[in-house]
């Protein structure tokens, strides 16, 4: 069964999405085992960079300075790359910013 | 201050009457603010607006540290500044501009750069601080020294239409390596003078940077401290992020912090504490 | 501005690089905001922020208008006056002050009360209104007004430590009496100077008027028109509420106005326009 | 069957609840018909009131000046007075704000 969920970036990463902030995706079933968020950066990566990867992602988790939502949770509260998927749930991708 | 000032004056009673009459305040709070001394790193886009309502609320004693002067093309952010102070060290000319709004604020302007050297020394001078600068490096050197001397530090950012604050350092709350233990990649970083920035952004959040600044010194309770405000200028909508506690692991802030003395901050970034360095070099 | 501008001159590039490299902005938002004109009723709490951050973004010309004069318990929030300024009639400061930071603005101060008779013609001339103002009678003069002369009213609203924003009568939004047909019992109605504000509130909520306006000057969407922000600055919490559309019966806005003349709107109220009234006529 | 809803008041509406602005509330099962927003500003005037109801309520609505949300959205859009209350609504009511 597919798993539809939300991905946002914001903070600058969405320039590497084509500028596009939001996306709904459906998201194939796994033959083994549940969607982690470990394997939406790989399917994020195969499916949806546009370009440049390694500003994104770097070995299998997210590159620092990026922080991961899960429902308005910092991800550290939910378990991080091991977190499991639900239907409809919302990942942010927020790119610290430095400026003032 | 040195000596703690213990009664209002009839004069502050008349001029701060509107927030005197709010119950959460009081003299009480009107007390904390005028025996409170708050530094703000950084008199750019954040900082103005953050001095300015510092000042206006009555706030005891500013910092204002910039190493850098006011150029025309500030104006368009740095509200505090004016056409006619142009060239002028932006610390000095924030320091005129809170004064003239209330001349019993005492001002103290540091035109230089913050560094591992003088971070410390300075800070301990100080109960609460604004991170209103704009480098990674210096973010990073003014996260430490405020573990280190013990002081909440209300930081804020923004760029192109958005917007970030959280209050680190604060009530059991995390510190900025807690959630970025690792510096981002050099690449990955874009300043306001390269990606742009609406200047009423830096606005809104440095407006913000003072109302937390009030609510630390007064203890009003629910700050950002452990939570992430997310401003989309653009699309007009405010986020607000739990963020993990304080991290036992962190370098600086855990158990067993490994950093305990502030070290090269453009060496562990792999950039400048200022992108004016160049420019200076060749004059 | 009587001809449009069609050109940034180079020192308009260069001061305003930073938002001009925004693609949303760019030459032809920064042209947008040269040739616009806003006029700002009210230059206390919410118009001082509101009237710095269009200024120094460009704003063509800015209307000033407040018809009473600078104390010194306006200064813990009104951040645009100075001590010195104490006296001078608010409007004035505000077009000094703003003029300061950048001479390019036409600021024009008017020193009056808003009323039936002088608010339609005065209206007109600008392309966009901000209500700062502080009290029900002036909202709903200042609503009827912008309604009959067509313009988007950008409406910000503080007390305590709350703060409120909207835009009305923009893409097909409500307006004020579309949500208040009736106005609330004047006994319901706090003002200021009772319920007392923490100065910082208006100043976010001014800074967020600003930003609106910009964005309906350059076109960029997402207005809150038919939103309605709340801020609660002691939670530090942001709501968006989602509105309900214009309404066709309603008197002023709506598929048959009743209302197609300003009326009195103090009688209306059963309030006045100003607190300062009767201090005036003590005179 | 009680019925558990959250009421909040803000923008000085508070202030005539003891300057508390959120409350959970259980409504109790009614005989004839559901809840309505209706039912629950009578029971608010004779539960949660402490003081000046003329204040909050005029007649069998709210008195001019409140706004009424639920669920995040202007009651206007959710049919008002006659709208049926579910478990978990959080019914919001603003006095709006006209300071400067
Ligand atoms: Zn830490
Ligand atoms: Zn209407």
């Amino acid at each position: 069964m597919e798993l539809v969920v939300s991905l946002e970036f914001s903070g600058g990463a969405e320039l590497l999405f084509d500028k596009v902030k939001n996306h709904e995706v459906s998201l194939p079933a796994r033959a083994n085992g549940p969607w982690t968020i470990k394997h939406l950066l790989v399917w994020i990566k195969d499916n949806l960079l546009k370009e440049r990867p390694e500003l994104f992602v770097q070995g299998d988790t997210v590159r620092p300075g990026i922080l991961v939502l899960i429902n308005d949770a910092d991800w550290e509260l939910m378990g991080e790359l091991n977190y499991e998927l639900k239907s409809k749930d919302r990942i942010v991708f927020i790119s610290t910013l430095h400026g003032g | 201050p040195d000596i703690p000032c213990e009664t209002l004056s009839n004069a502050s009673i008349a001029r701060y009457s509107r927030q005197l009459i709010l119950p959460e305040v009081g003299v009480k709070g009107q007390l904390a603010l005028a025996n409170a001394s708050v530094l703000i790193v950084g008199a750019g886009g954040l900082g103005c607006p953050a001095a300015l309502y510092l000042a206006a609320a009555g706030t005891g004693c500013l910092g204002l540290l910039d190493y850098d002067t006011v150029e025309l093309s500030n104006l368009h952010r740095q509200v505090l500044h004016t056409e006619q102070r142009v060239s002028v060290p932006k610390s000095s000319s924030a320091a005129f501009g809170c004064n003239q709004l209330n001349s019993t604020v005492r001002c103290i302007p540091y035109h230089m750069q913050l560094d591992s050297q003088n971070a410390l020394q300075l800070l301990r001078q100080y109960d609460v601080v604004l991170d209103c600068t704009d480098n990674v490096a210096t973010r990073y050197l003014l996260n430490d020294a405020c573990i280190m001397a013990k002081k909440p530090l209300i930081s804020g950012s923004a760029l192109r239409f958005e917007g970030q604050l959280t209050v680190y350092n604060y009530q059991d709350g995390p510190c900025y390596r807690c959630l970025y233990p690792t510096p981002p990649p050099p690449e990955t970083v874009t300043n306001c003078s390269d990606g742009g920035v609406l200047g009423v952004i830096p606005g809104i959040i440095g407006c913000l940077q003072a109302l937390e600044a009030v609510k630390v010194i007064c203890s009003l309770g629910n700050t950002y401290s452990q939570r992430l405000l997310l401003f989309d200028g653009l699309e007009g909508t405010f986020r607000t992020i739990k963020l993990r506690p304080r991290q036992q692991s962190c370098v600086v802030c855990g158990d067993n912090p490994s950093v305990t003395k502030l070290i090269d901050y453009e060496q562990f970034c792999g950039s400048r504490a200022n992108d004016k360095e160049h420019s200076l070099e060749l004059l």
